[in-house]
C-alpha cells in the first residue's frame, strides 16, 4: 500500500506522518510537496498537521483553496482512503470534503498534551482493530479544535454513525465532543489528535499504532490478493 | 522617520547626532580617524549599531574570554550563529541561547515571538535542523495587571511563533520577583542536530563570489531597535514602539527548509541570519571573518516599503532574512531552491578583495568603511568594578533556621508560590511533541529528545537561580551551572557543553560589573571543573530602569548525551515499596 | 482603482469564543455596561477596476475569504487614486 | 442601547504577512489584479447608553482591544433597540 503525505508550506508535521507510515509501519509512502503532485499512483491521501500557510485567514482554508486539493477530492470520489489530521482536518473541513468547520478553542489558548478518546465507531475502514467503545490516548496539539456544525448537520453526523472520535473530557469545546468524524462514504476520515504522534510507547503512547493498521489491513483485504 | 538624505556629515557631528544614536563622544573621534573624514549619517549609523553592546560586546567582552569554550569534543565555539559539539557517528548538536528582553517589554507577544524567531535562524544558519527550543523568563510578582499582561502575552508570543515554525518548546523556566517587574526577561534557547559535514559558517569567503539576500523584504521595522536593546529602558521608550518588528514564523517555516536544502550544495560558501542591525552585522561580520570585503547595491535589496533611504536599509530589524555567499556563476541553483519555497532570494553584492564596506544606492556610494573597523576592531572596555554594597550588609547579618510549626501548611505555602507552582498552564500551550522525539516533555528535570535512527538522545536543561547570584555572585554562578549539569545527569546524560544568557543592570555601575565579573568566574570555574565547555552565549546589560538594576541573572542552558535508550532515568517515583535515597551532602 | 472593504461576522448562532473572552475582560476593567461582544475580521483590498467588481468581491468570499458554514459577510467598494 | 462597531487596522508600515499570504492565495485562484490585501479585526458590542460613551470607548480600545503600539482603530456608535 501507498501512502502519499501532501506537504503544504507550513505543514509541519509531515514528517511524523511519514516517519510513522513508513519507518514504523513500514508502507511505502513520499512526501509529496502540494505543488508538483499527482497524486494517481497512490493508495491512501494522507495530509498532516502544522500551521499550512501559517493559519492565516482561518486554519486550513488557504490550503483548501490550492489546485491539489482538486487531486485529493477527485481520490476521494473514487472511494480511495483520505486522513486529514489536525491540520489537515482543517482542511478537509474548508474545503468542504468533511461537514462542519473549526473554531478557537474554548479557552482560546493553543493546547499540547494526551487526552482520552473513545472509539466511538470501531466499523469504519480506519478503525476496525479497536474494539467497541474503546477508550484510548492520543495526544493533541492545537489552537483551533473546536468543532462546530449546526444541530441539523450534528444529527446527521450521529444517525449515520459518522462520528468516530470524541474526548472523554471535551479539551475545547468540540460540539458533541467531536474528536474526529468521517465522510457519510467512509473513506475520508479528520481527526484534530495525532494518531502519528501515538506510535512507540517511548513517547509515551501507541494506541495511534491501531489506526495505520486498520488502515492498512482493510485495504489489503479489498485490493491486494498477495502480498 | 525623519527623511535623513539632507543630513549632512557637518550637522551630524556639530548637532552630536551619533549621540542620539548611541556612540559616545570618544567614539565619534575614532569613527573619524578611521575613515580620515567625518562619517556621512547612514555610515553613523553602521558605527553605532556594530560598536553597540548587542553587536561588540564591548564591555562584556574582557569578562566572556574567561569563559572555557575548547574540549575535545567542540567543534565550533563562540564567534558563529551557535556553537557546536560532537556527538559521535558523525553528528553533532547545535545550540545557543538569545535574549529578547527590551521587545519583550515594549510588546510582549511580538518581542517573544520575535525572539524565538531570532534563536531558530541562528541554529539553521549553521546548517543544523531546529530540534528543540527552551525559554527561560523572569517576570516581577504576579500582582499588577501590566504583569500579568507581560506574563500571559510573552507565553502566547512564544507558543505563536515555535508552534507554527514546528519546533517542539520541550522546557524552560519562570520566575517571578519584583526586581523584573519593569524589566522582563526573555531568554530562548534553540537546539539544532546537524551531520559534521553539513556544518556552515558565516564567512564571506572567494573574491568575485555573490552575495544573495534570502527570505523577508526589508521594512521600517525596528530601526534602531538594536542601539534601544542596549539602553536603559525609561517611560520614554514608548516612543520609540512603532520600531517594534513583528515575526512571520510561516515565512521562518519556509526560511528553514530551504536553508537546509541550499546546504547541501556546494555552490554555498557561507550564511549568516541578518539578526539585530540586520544587513549591517550580517555582511560587515561575514566579510571580517573571511578577511574579505564586500560590496552591496541597495537598491537590489528587496523592499516592503517605499523610499526607504540607506540608513534605514542598514539598520532594520526585519525578521526572516538570510545573507548568503555563493559560487559566481552558480546562483540559479540557489536561487531555484528558495523560490520552490516562494521565497524571494536576490544577488545584492560581491567579495570583494579589499577589505572594505562599500554600499552604493542609485549610483551613488553612500558608505565606505574598512570591514574590520566595524567587527573585529570594536572598541572594547574594561569597566571598573566594586563588590556591592549589600554584599557586606548581609554577610554581617546572622544565620537563622526558619522555625516551622506546621510543616503541611508550610509545604502548601510554598507549592503556592508561583516561582515554585507547576508550570502547566505554561507548557500546554506549547507543542512539545512535534517532531515526534520528545521522550520526556516539559515538567520533568531535563527535557529529552531521541535522536531518530540511533539508540541516543539528548537531555536539554535551562537553570538560574538569580537569588543566589545576587547574594553571592561568584558562589551563585557556580550554583546554576551545577544545578544544570544534575539536571542533566539526572536524566541518565552526560553533561556536554553549556550555552549562557547574561542578562544583567548598566555595566558602567561598578557594583553591576562585580556582579557580572564574579559570577562569570563562578561558572567559568564549574564550567571547567565539570567539563562543560561554553560554546556560545548572549548578553543583555541594561536591564535596569529608575535606576534599579534586576538581580543579576546568568542563564545556563545546558545539554547532554544519553548514550542509550536504556540509561534514560525519568524523575518520578516507580513502584510502590521501592526504596528511597538521598545522595550528596 | 478601487478600494474595497470587506466585513467577516460569525453567523447568528456560532459560538465566538474571542468575544466572550473580550467581553469577561471589559467587564473587569470596570465596563460592566458591555452586554455583547461579537469578533469578525476586516479585510481591505486595492483591485484594479472591473465591470463587474461586485461579482468578482462575492466570488472572493464565497471560494475564499469567508466560510460560508460559520459566517457572514458584506462588502463595500470605493473608488481610490492610484498611487 | 448602543451598538459600537470598532474597526482595527494595522499601523502603517507594520508587516501583516495574513494580508500577504491572502494576497498571494487569491492571485492564485485567479483573481490577479488583487494588488494589496490588509487585514484587520471587526468588534462590535452593545451597551448601556451612556452621555460620555465616545470617551468608553477610547479607553476601551487603549486599554485592551487595540494595540497602540501596532494598531490604529475607528469606531461608529448608532443606537439599537433594546432585545
Ligand atoms: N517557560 C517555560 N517553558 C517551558 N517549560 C517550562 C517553562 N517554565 C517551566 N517549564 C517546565 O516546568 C517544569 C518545572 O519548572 P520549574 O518550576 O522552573 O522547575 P525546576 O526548578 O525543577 O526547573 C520544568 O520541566 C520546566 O521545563
Amino acid at each position: 500500500m501507498k501512502f502519499a503525505v501532501i506537504v503544504f508550506p507550513g505543514s509541519n508535521c509531515d514528517r511524523d506522518m511519514y516517519h510513522a507510515v513508513n519507518k514504523v509501519l513500514g508502507m511505502e509512502a513520499d512526501l509529496v510537496w502540494y505543488d508538483n503532485s499527482n497524486l494517481e499512483s497512490y493508495d491512501a491521501i494522507l495530509l498532516p498537521g502544522g500551521f499550512s500557510y501559517g493559519d492565516y485567514l482561518r486554519t486550513g482554508a488557504i490550503a483548501s483553496a490550492s489546485d491539489v486539493m482538486q487531486q485529493v477530492k477527485a481520490h476521494a470520489d473514487a472511494g480511495k482512503p483520505v486522513l486529514g489530521v489536525c491540520n489537515g482536518f482543517q482542511i478537509l473541513l474548508e474545503s468542504g470534503l468533511l461537514p462542519g468547520a473549526m473554531l478557537p478553542n474554548k479557552h482560546l489558548s493553543f493546547m499540547c498534551h494526551h487526552e482520552q478518546l473513545t472509539v466511538s465507531n470501531h466499523k469504519t475502514r480506519f478503525t476496525t482493530n479497536y474494539k467497541k467503545g474503546e477508550v484510548i490516548q492520543l495526544p493533541i496539539a492545537h489552537g483551533e479544535g473546536n468543532y462546530f456544525a449546526d444541530d441539523e448537520t450534528l444529527s446527521e453526523l450521529k444517525q449515520n454513525n459518522q462520528i468516530v472520535f470524541t474526548y472523554e473530557n471535551n479539551p475545547n469545546g468540540s460540539a458533541a465532543d467531536i474528536a474526529g468524524i468521517i465522510n457519510n462514504e467512509g473513506n475520508v476520515l479528520g481527526m484534530m489528535p495525532h494518531p502519528e504522534r501515538a506510535v512507540e510507547k517511548l513517547l509515551g503512547s501507541d494506541d495511534g499504532i491501531k489506526l495505520f493498521q486498520s488502515l492498512i489491513e482493510n485495504w489489503r483485504d479489498a485490493y491486494a490478493v498477495n502480498t | 522617520m525623519q527623511s535623513t538624505h539632507e543630513i549632512s556629515p557637518e550637522k551630524v557631528e556639530q548637532e552630536k547626532l551619533y549621540l542620539e544614536m548611541g556612540l559616545s563622544d570618544d567614539e565619534f573621534e575614532k569613527v573619524k580617524d578611521i575613515l580620515k573624514r567625518r562619517p556621512n549619517f547612514t555610515e553613523t549609523g553602521i558605527f553605532s549599531v556594530m560598536w553597540s553592546e548587542h553587536c561588540s560586546y564591548k564591555t562584556s567582552k574582557p569578562l566572556l574570554r574567561k569563559f572555557p569554550a575548547d574540549g575535545p569534543n567542540v567543534l565550533q565555539g563562540p564567534g558563529e550563529g551557535a556553537g557546536v559539539i560532537d556527538i559521535g557517528d558523525g553528528q553533532a548538536v547545535v545550540f545557543k541561547v538569545e535574549s529578547h528582553n527590551h521587545p519583550s517589554a515594549v510588546e510582549p507577544y511580538q518581542g517573544a515571538a520575535t525572539g524565538v524567531g531570532g534563536i531558530i535562524r541562528d541554529v539553521f544558519s549553521m546548517g543544523a535542523r531546529p530540534v528543540a527550543l527552551m525559554n527561560s523568563l523572569r517576570f516581577g510578582n504576579l500582582t499588577t495587571g501590566r504583569t500579568k499582561y507581560l506574563f500571559q502575552e510573552v507565553v502566547h508570543g512564544i507558543a505563536g511563533y515555535g508552534n507554527c515554525v514546528g519546533v517542539p518548546t520541550v522546557g524552560g523556566e519562570v520566575q517571578f520577583d519584583d526586581s523584573y517587574e519593569e524589566n522582563p526577561l526573555v531568554n530562548a534557547m534553540c537546539v539544532g542536530l546537524i551531520d559534521h559535514a553539513d556544518i556552515q559558517k558565516g564567512i564571506a569567503a572567494g573574491v568575485g563570489n555573490t552575495v544573495i539576500y534570502a527570505g523577508a523584504p526589508t521594512g521600517r521595522d525596528g530601526i534602531h531597535g538594536a542601539t534601544f536593546a542596549s539602553e536603559d529602558l525609561s517611560d520614554e521608550s514608548d516612543e520609540d514602539r512603532p520600531s517594534v518588528q513583528v515575526g512571520d514564523p510561516f515565512m521562518e517555516k519556509l526560511l528553514i527548509e530551504a536553508c537546509l536544502e541550499v546546504i547541501h550544495s556546494d555552490a554555498l560558501v557561507g550564511m549568516q541570519d541578518m539578526g539585530a542591525a540586520g544587513l549591517t552585522s550580517s555582511a560587515s561580520e561575514m566579510a571580517s571573518k573571511a578577511g574579505t570585503g564586500i560590496t552591496m547595491n541597495l537598491d537590489l535589496v528587496p523592499q516592503r516599503e517605499k523610499d526607504m533611504n540607506a540608513y534605514e536599509l542598514m539598520l532594520s530589524e526585519s525578521q526572516e532574512r538570510m545573507l548568503l555567499v555563493v559560487r559566481r556563476g552558480r546562483e540559479k541553483e540557489i536561487i531555484d531552491v528558495f523560490e520552490k519555497y516562494g521565497l524571494q532570494a536576490v544577488a545584492v553584492g560581491e567579495v570583494t578583495e579589499e577589505k572594505s564596506f562599500l554600499l552604493k544606492q542609485h549610483g551613488e556610494i553612500v558608505a565606505d568603511i574598512p570591514v574590520d573597523s566595524l567587527a573585529e576592531e570594536a572598541p572594547v572596555y574594561h569597566m571598573p568594578s566594586k563588590e556591592a554594597a549589600y554584599v557586606k550588609t548581609f554577610q554581617q547579618m546572622e544565620n537563622t533556621l526558619p522555625h516551622v510549626e506546621d510543616h503541611t501548611a508550610m509545604l502548601k505555602q510554598l507549592l503556592q508560590q508561583p516561582t515554585i507552582a507547576s508550570k502547566e498552564s505554561v507548557y500546554d500551550q506549547y507543542d512539545s511533541m512535534v517532531q515526534t522525539n520528545t521522550v520526556v516533555t516539559p515538567g520533568s528535570d531535563s527535557a529529552v529528545i531521541r535522536i531518530k535512527g540511533t539508540d541516543k538522545a539528548l537531555a536539554i536543561t535551562t537553570d538560574c537561580n538569580s537569588r543566589y547570584i545576587y547574594l553571592d555572585p561568584e558562589t551563585g554562578g557556580k550554583i546554576a551551572v551545577a544545578e544544570a549539569a544534575r539536571n542533566i545527569v539526572c536524566s541518565g546524560a552526560r553533561p556536554l557543553g553549556l550555552t549562557d544568557g547574561l542578562n544583567f543592570g548598566n555595566p558602567t555601575n561598578p557594583e553591576v560589573f562585580w556582579q557580572m565579573e564574579k559570577s562569570v568566574e563562578g561558572m567559568s570555574e564549574a564550567a571547567r571543573l565539570l567539563e562543560t565547555p561554553v560554546i556560545s552565549g548572549n548578553v543583555s546589560l541594561y536591564n535596569q530602569s529608575n535606576g534599579n538594576s534586576i538581580f543579576p541573572t546568568p542563564v545556563v542552558g545546558m545539554t547532554g548525551l544519553i548514550e542509550s535508550l536504556e540509561h534514560l532515568t525519568p524523575n518520578f517515583f516507580q513502584e510502590p515499596e521501592d526504596l528511597i535515597y538521598v545522595i550528596g551532602e | 482603482m478601487k478600494k474595497v472593504t470587506i466585513y467577516i461576522m460569525p453567523k447568528q448562532g456560532v459560538l465566538d469564543p474571542q468575544g466572550k473572552a473580550i467581553q469577561t475582560s471589559l467587564n473587569a476593567l470596570g465596563f460592566s455596561d458591555v452586554e455583547e461582544v461579537q469578533t469578525g475580521k476586516l479585510i481591505e483590498l486595492v483591485v484594479e477596476d472591473h465591470e463587474d467588481i461586485d461579482k468578482r468581491v462575492g466570488e472572493m468570499c464565497d471560494k475564499l475569504l469567508a466560510n460560508p458554514v460559520m459566517e457572514d459577510y458584506h462588502y463595500e467598494v470605493e473608488e481610490v487614486a492610484r498611487t
